[in-house]
């Protein structure tokens, strides 16, 4: 195995243990913040790993390029939609954990 | 070759075309390009007969690609009468729509109807299993909107009903297909009907198209959806569903069953579908005669109608598949024209009720004696198609020994005598006080009657649509 | 090993996902797992090797299907008092299923295991139908037909959305304040109509088409409906009238127009068979684009303010 | 190393399945909607690793589409949100009392 | 030499008019009154025309295509036009009695367009060539027939209406599958003398469900016992329904219909050999005795003048399911001789209810002071029913006696000299309470020169004449009774 | 087992699943989510039929079904939303506006 292979190995799996602690994040964080919190590790370092680890093993410029957009097109739209649905919590009354709801 | 090859293009294409330039054109010229395309349309499918009467079964293979690859095209006899039983029961059942409707709906009424009609026709050619799918989405598709197209409640849930039940009816089709494809690497009917064996795939496959079929058309027990449904649609749109819509499916599972699956069968299957029929219209007419409503005792009357159409399965035969094709085509005329009669009659008198007709035989004389005609084409008392139809049935029934359902037939016939009479007899009382008749429309009045004449005339001279039927039977 | 594993782990997943969709008491946690079991299935699609149903299934079943149900429950009642009545009675519901399943298994079982299809007949004719793409070659060419029917299945569908919900809200200036979703707007406008202008070009040669790509400019005006920034296409306006029309007149245009030479409905000459099917194709964006669209009656207003409907 | 695409991708499926816990648990709509995000994200990461396999490139487009249009869908749910806000008791009362 | 068009043209000149009467205007009376007269007319010189081609051995038949296997045929042979002649002479008669009858009513547009379309489906039984043909006029008997039951618009009416529908429909149903096994054994049966069915007569069981299904059928409009509810039940209906109802058109398209299959359907000798004649003739006399008992309860006049038609038509069944030539001739020639005294009767019922309001018998005392001819003519279709010669109903009674003794059947004659003396018990009260007995009070001197308006009473005294004219001169060559031996001696040519 | 055999499998689950949820819900969205749901079963079966050569490419005639396919099954979800979004809304006016409100459909699209 060479050392490209490895070094992307090492992202992909570092992308998965993000994901797994996005995931583990969701179903153990006790209110919706939080586990919006996980959601965007998710979203920004377990794709990215993962992104940056198959561009290590991609043939070609095109297909990295393309998986960075994926990437890019994530971030963005993550950026944006945790921030609506964070929203659209505090106006559905959530409380976060611990603290009180603003006014 | 290819010109009377292209005639085929044409059933298909101008109701198409039709709806899409109506819809393009708006508000002022809706009513004349939908006019243009009916006549055009309704051209086409004469010529398709005629051509069809004189040289036989056509086929097209369309874009030239030929059958396992392409879609198949074929108009046989069968095709061509029901292109042109769709030409002649859709247009008038329109006319009587347009006044029905006000301005608005007829936008939406008049691409929607084309659209319907575009899908029939291409369903009626299609030889093609998964192309079979596509038209019967897009009727029922056409068909949901055209329920609604009201917007009142009453229609909206009939829409919602109606698309409920057919959309896994065609689902259960559309598995069934891809079992078939998944056993024999075509959709083309003919090559199927070639290379289908009895094995577990058939049966199955068979039994899926069949159940979703029935689940369109619809069989009893499968029927639950039709009373409301055909209560709550505009009555323009109840007569399209009842008279043409609803045999699509029908038409398809005729085409497929004896063309495809019959000879593969157990002749139990056949009996089986035999028995719902024969349940459909012992429960349809008497369910029929307890209605209060005038068009729940037409609704009803469309169960037990639809019965006696599958009845053709357990039997099976050349004879069979003319009497419920008869049934098919004269059902469409005199249903038609009893459904429009009952629009007619809620518009003069605005009473929905059995009660409502009173005194109205003198007031509406037009409008009484198509029901009176399609009534008796219902009941299968001659001189009607109804009565061919039953005819051809009994017949066949006892030419197979199978007596029984020859006595369904008969008793089906009384049950509706006892249902149709029940509507005609209060149009002979007085009528009663404090009821003001408005006046409809010549057209509103003459489009029932021109719908009776056709069941009619299919009584008088049955010949002429039987030969046609003929071209093409493949037993 | 692993392949076998990951095959198995979304066949199962997916029923269990689906039963669950129909158990939950309340619909919108239906429509969110709904949305979870349409991903599913498009990496379902994605492991069958059907990129092009990926795509359209990421597209529409995902994206503007879950959007337009959630939409929907803006509507109507959260937790129908039917629903939870009727979840726990249901013993026979489970037989039925199993029932059913075996029934159908058991002729799934039945079929040859290693059919190859009509897979060799397109590959033989491929060349003559003017694409690369063997899916597109189906589609806009061998059975070009069904294509043209299932354009009139989206027009009719539109007609009855819009028929029986004809109002169209018109951009409101206090959504349009928001600046969170104005800002995600305009991001994303530009690289939707790329990837939308991207899918119908490699239609031609791989997995993509008029579709995918319709649906992905969908995506973009729907957001914009949704945010109040347009109102949902009118069918009284002529300019809509035509964009959605177009690709269906020149289709039929196209379909028709061989048979001024003898030819057969669709029969396309080889030589012109690629350019027009592209043509078509772009036409057929905009059309499924509008057509989508005007699947979104607008955003419901508030219930205090109903009685203006606006 | 396909093995280890194939193994991850199937990691991250489960991943997903385990998301599917806090789906039912719920207890609120909006946490459902997050995991239903956070399976989305998983599910292009399982579409880029699937693509990278011979032959199969086509999946990232999808991967793409899917990161595209996956804010149409938020949006539609806060605006299905935020549109039930207004009528106050229902939309209340999907929302779990703190304790 | 084969006349194709003039079957058809008998049938169109009733069929053509009816249509066009259902276009006119309520008001248009003279319009309505002239079409239905010249029809009439035009159809009784057809009708002698024909009579005179067959008479001297020409034929005339049409025949269109119907089914790829069997065809409408329109055929007159000497037993159509048997029943052609009443019919048309019948209908003449009746259509200016009905002018008079319904002067000033309602929906007389409406009447008058059934009333030709009956006889026009009349006219197509008569002259159908096969069975399905005839069953296809039977059913649109049945229909045109319905409205004229219940003209009146009442509620009774209406019920009347449901009862005859339901009796006339079971029976319809009962002959279709009647007709539907014949076919499917021999094909669309072409009416022939002795019968078509020899090919086949081997399918025993067969043979006999069809017989007993088409007889069931046919004996629902005969009225045979315990099919003949709807007879009283259809009285409602004007006086000049009723006459044509129980003298022409339905009772006598299922009397004719029942020779028909007897004779040229299956054939006499067939139908002896499948031992089928020997319960027909029994449910017949039964039926003949029955009527005549009810008969004798009844109150009202046109009720028991049902009743009578009951039994009277049992007779015409009797004569031709007793083996013989006799039997056969008396049962044919009460076909004509019932319905032109039975018409005569029922024309004298409407008179006096029309002039008088008098429905019950025991009103009719004295009556013959008031309406003399009137009176007269009922007399005389009275003394006819009871076979009192020299009125036609003599002649009837005779042969069928001879018939019976001739098959070895000495019972039926203790049936007809039983059913003579009933009808004398109820007929003879009648006549002679409106002769010979004082009325309750003074009727009401007639405003008019005679005692009713011409247009009732001449058909009256027509019918009257008529039914001692077929009685006096029987033994012409061209009398009913001379025709119907000419046509019986045919059927028994061995 | 192979691939395509479990998926087909699958893909039978999901039609058995989602036909009787159809017919054992009452509420509209919930039997359009099933009517959905039918129809991925269908099209799986479709497209795992369409994989059984483990070698070489799909067989494409089954992906052009499928595509046309979904695009039926998204047309008749979207009609059958808009009519239950418009029912909902009339059943609302129904019970939420008074008399005098005027009927809201008075604007053509």
């Amino acid at each position: 195995m060479s050392p490209l292979e490895l070094l992307s190995a090492a992202f992909l799996l570092a992308g998965a243990a993000f994901c797994l602690a996005g995931t583990v994040g969701v179903l153990r964080f006790p209110d919706v913040y939080c586990r919006l919190h996980a959601l965007t590790k998710v979203d920004n370092l377990g794709l990215g790993l993962v992104v940056a680890g198959l561009a290590l093993q991609s043939a070609s410029w095109a297909t990295a390029l393309k998986l960075f957009l994926v990437w890019l097109f994530v971030l963005i739209s993550s950026a944006f939609t945790c921030q609506l649905i964070a929203r659209a919590a505090l106006r559905r009354g959530a409380v976060p954990s611990g603290g009180r709801r603003e006014p | 070759m290819t010109s009377v090859a292209a005639l085929m293009v044409w059933p298909v294409i101008l109701p198409l075309l039709g709806a899409v330039l109506a819809l393009l054109v708006g508000r002022p010229g809706v009513r004349l390009v939908a006019g243009v395309a009916s006549v055009a349309t309704l051209m086409a499918s004469s010529m398709l007969a005629w051509e069809v009467a004189h040289q036989g079964v056509l086929h097209q293979s369309i874009g030239g690609w030929g059958a396992p690859l392409g879609i198949e095209w074929r108009a046989d006899g069968l095709a061509a009468l029901m292109l042109l039983t769709i030409a002649l029961v859709g247009p008038l059942i329109s006319v009587h729509a347009l006044d029905h409707f006000g301005d608005r709906e007829d936008r939406e009424f008049l691409p929607l109807w084309l659209f319907v009609w575009c899908a029939l026709n291409a369903l009626v050619l299609s030889a093609d299993a998964f192309n079979l799918y596509v038209t019967l989405e897009l009727t029922t598709l056409a068909a949901v909107a055209l329920i609604a197209v009201r917007r009142d409640l009453p229609g909206l849930d009939a829409g919602l009903r109606y698309l409920l039940f057919a959309l896994p009816g065609s689902l259960c089709y559309l598995l069934g297909i891809a079992l078939l494809y998944g056993a024999h690497a075509t959709l083309d009917v003919g090559t199927l009907a070639q290379r289908v064996q009895p094995g577990p795939v058939t049966w199955v496959a068979a039994g899926l198209v069949t159940v979703g079929l029935c689940l369109k058309t619809p069989l009893f027990p499968l029927h639950v959806w039709l009373p409301p449904t055909y209560t709550g649609a505009p009555t323009p749109v109840t007569a399209l569903l009842s008279a043409l819509i609803s045999k699509g499916s029908f038409y398809v599972l005729l085409r497929l069953w004896l063309e495809v699956f019959a000879p593969v069968m157990d002749a139990q299957v056949g009996q089986l579908l035999g028995v719902l029929g024969a349940a459909a219209v012992l429960w349809g007419s008497a369910l029929a005669l307890n209605q209060t409503q005038l068009k729940r005792v037409v609704a009803y009357s469309s169960v037990a109608q639809i019965g006696y159409m599958f009845l053709v399965f357990p039997m099976a035969t050349s004879g069979a598949r003319a009497g419920a094709i008869y049934l098919v085509v004269s059902h469409a005329a005199a249903k038609a024209s009893m459904f429009v009669a009952v629009g007619n009659i809620h518009q003069a008198v605005g009473i929905t009720a059995l009660g409502g007709v009173q005194g109205l035989a003198h007031r509406m004389p037009f409008t009484f004696l198509a029901m009176a005609l399609g009534g008796i084409s219902l009941i299968g008392i001659p001189p009607s198609g109804g009565f061919i139809a039953k005819w051809l049935l009994l017949n066949e029934a006892i030419g197979t020994r199978q007596w029984w359902w020859g006595l369904v037939l008969l008793v089906g016939s009384l049950m509706a005598a006892a249902y149709v009479f029940r509507i005609l007899r209060g149009s002979f009382l007085p009528l009663p006080p404090g009821v003001t008749v408005r006046s409809i429309p010549l057209g509103n009045e003459l489009a029932p009657l021109a719908l009776a004449l056709i069941a009619l005339v299919l009584g008088l001279v049955p010949w002429f649509p039987l030969d046609l039927l003929a071209i093409g039977a493949s037993r | 090993m692993t392949d076998v594993l990951l095959d198995g782990c979304l066949a199962l997943c997916l029923p269990l996902l689906a039963w669950l969709v129909l158990r939950t008491e309340s619909l919108s946690q239906a429509v969110v797992l709904f949305v979870a079991f349409g991903l599913l299935s498009a990496l379902g699609w994605a492991r069958l090797d059907a990129p092009d149903i990926a795509l359209v299934e990421a597209a529409v079943g995902t994206g503007l299907t879950g959007a337009l149900l959630m939409h929907t429950l803006s509507w109507t009642e959260e937790t129908p008092p039917d629903v939870r009545a009727r979840a726990r009675r249901r013993p026979w519901a489970l037989l039925a299923t199993a029932a059913l399943t075996l029934l159908l298994g058991w002729a799934v079982l039945a079929l040859p295991a290693d059919s190859p299809g009509l897979g060799p007949e397109v590959e033989a004719r491929r060349e003559d139908s003017g694409v690369k793409h063997p899916v597109t070659a189906v589609l806009l060419n061998f059975r070009g037909y069904d294509t043209l029917l299932e354009i009139a299945v989206l027009l009719v569908a539109a007609l009855g959305a819009r028929a029986v919900n004809p109002r169209s809200e018109r951009a409101s200036s206090d959504a349009a304040k928001d600046p969170l979703t104005g800002e995600l707007f305009r991001m994303m406008t530009p690289a939707l109509l790329l990837v939308a202008g991207y899918l119908v070009w490699v239609g031609d040669h791989g997995p993509g088409g008029a579709f995918q790509a319709g649906a992905i400019l969908a995506g973009g005006g729907v957001v914009a409906i949704l945010t109040s920034r347009m109102g949902t296409p009118r069918m009284s306006s002529l300019r809509v009238r035509w964009a959605l029309l177009t690709g269906p007149l020149l289709f039929i245009g196209v379909g028709v127009a061989p048979l001024l030479s003898g030819r057969r409905l669709l029969e396309l000459p080889e030589k012109l068979a690629g350019t027009l099917i592209f043509i078509v194709e772009m036409a057929l964006t905009v059309t499924i684009a509008m057509v989508l669209l005007m699947f979104f009656p607008g955003t419901r207003p508030s219930r205090a303010g109903r009685g203006g409907e606006r | 190393m396909h093995e280890l695409r194939t193994g991850l991708a199937c990691f991250l499926l489960l991943n997903i399945l385990a998301g599917m816990v806090r789906v039912i648990r719920g207890p609120t709509l909006t946490d459902r909607f997050i995991v239903a995000q956070l399976f989305g994200t998983t599910g292009v990461g399982v579409l880029v690793l699937l693509a990278a396999d011979a032959g199969r490139d086509a999946l990232r487009d999808v991967a793409l589409v899917f990161a595209l249009l996956a804010p149409v869908t938020v949006v539609a749910f806060v605006r299905f949100a935020v549109g039930n806000e207004a009528n106050g008791a229902s939309a209340a009362s999907d929302e779990e009392p703190r304790p | 030499m084969t006349n194709t068009w003039l079957p058809l043209s008998v049938l169109l000149s009733s069929l053509l008019p009816g249509l066009i009467i259902f276009l006119l205007a309520e008001e248009q009376r003279r319009t309505r009154t002239l079409l239905n007269l010249l029809a009439a007319v035009t159809k009784l010189v057809l009708t002698g025309v024909m009579a005179w081609g067959v008479y001297q051995g020409r034929q005339y038949e049409t025949r269109l295509t119907f089914f790829p296997k069997a065809d409408l045929v329109l055929r007159a042979d000497s037993f159509s036009l048997l029943f052609i002649t009443l019919s048309a002479v019948l209908w003449f008669v009746t259509t200016i009695y009905a002018v008079g009858y319904l002067e000033g009513t309602d929906h007389r547009s409406r009447f008058f367009g059934f009333f030709s379309l009956c006889v026009a489906s009349t006219m197509g039984i008569a002259l159908a060539g096969n069975l399905l043909t005839f069953f296809l006029f039977y059913e649109m008997l049945t229909l045109s027939t319905y409205p004229l039951v219940i003209h009146r618009g009442t509620p009774e009416a209406l019920r009347a209406g449901n009862v005859y529908l339901r009796y006339t429909l079971t029976g319809a149903t009962l002959l279709l599958a009647g007709v539907a096994l014949l076919y499917s054994l021999a094909g669309a049966v072409e009416f022939t003398e002795r019968g078509a069915l020899s090919a086949v007569a081997a399918h025993r069981t067969e043979l006999i469900v069809a017989f007993v299904l088409l007889i069931g059928g046919l004996g629902v409009k005969t009225a045979l016992v315990p099919l003949h509810g709807w007879l009283p039940v259809a009285m409602v209906a004007p006086a000049p329904v009723s006459a044509l109802l129980h003298a022409v058109a339905v009772v006598k398209a299922g009397a004719f219909g029942i020779t028909r299959i007897i004779y040229d359907v299956y054939g006499v000798y067939l139908v002896h050999d499948l031992g089928v004649m020997q319960p027909l003739a029994m449910v017949a006399a039964v039926t003949i005795l029955y009527g005549s008992v009810r008969a004798l309860q009844q109150g009202d006049l046109k009720k028991r003048l049902a009743y009578s038609t009951v039994s009277q038509v049992a007779y015409i069944v009797l004569g031709v399911s007793i083996f013989g030539t006799a039997s056969t001739i008396g049962g044919l020639v009460h076909l004509v001789h019932q319905g032109v005294m039975k018409i005569t009767l029922f024309f004298c019922a409407g008179n006096y209810a029309e002039e008088l309001h008098v429905h019950r018998v025991s009103e009719l005392r004295g009556v013959g002071r008031r309406m003399p001819l009137t009176t007269a003519a009922f007399t005389v279709g009275a003394l006819g029913m009871i076979g009192i010669p020299p009125v036609a109903g003599f002649i009837t009674k005779w042969y069928l006696g001879i018939g019976a003794l001739e098959a070895h059947q000495p019972w039926l004659v203790v049936v007809l000299l039983t059913s003579s003396l009933l009808n004398a018990g109820y007929f003879l009260p009648i006549v002679y309470s409106a002769w010979f007995q004082a009325p309750r009070e003074e009727w009401k001197p007639s405003p008019r020169r005679w005692e009713i308006g011409l247009l009732l009473l001449l058909p009256t005294v027509a019918t009257a004449v008529l039914s001692l004219a077929a009685g006096l001169f029987a033994g012409a060559e061209l009398s009913p009774l001379g025709w119907t031996r000419l046509l019986t001696e045919r059927e028994f040519r061995p | 087992m192979n691939p395509w055999a479990l998926y087909a499998l699958s893909g039978v689950a999901l039609f058995s699943v989602g036909l009787v949820g159809l017919f054992s819900h009452q509420h509209v969205v919930k039997r359009i989510l099933a009517s959905n749901i039918t129809g991925s079963g269908v099209l799986l079966v479709l497209v795992a039929l369409a994989r059984r050569m483990s070698s070489g490419p799909p067989d494409p005639v089954p992906h052009a079904l499928v595509l046309t396919g979904i695009v039926v099954s998204v047309s008749s979800t979207a009609l059958g939303v808009a009519l239950a979004r418009r029912m909902a809304r009339l059943q609302a006016e129904a019970t939420h506006l008074p008399e005098h409100e005027p009927r809201s459909d008075g604007e053509g699209p």
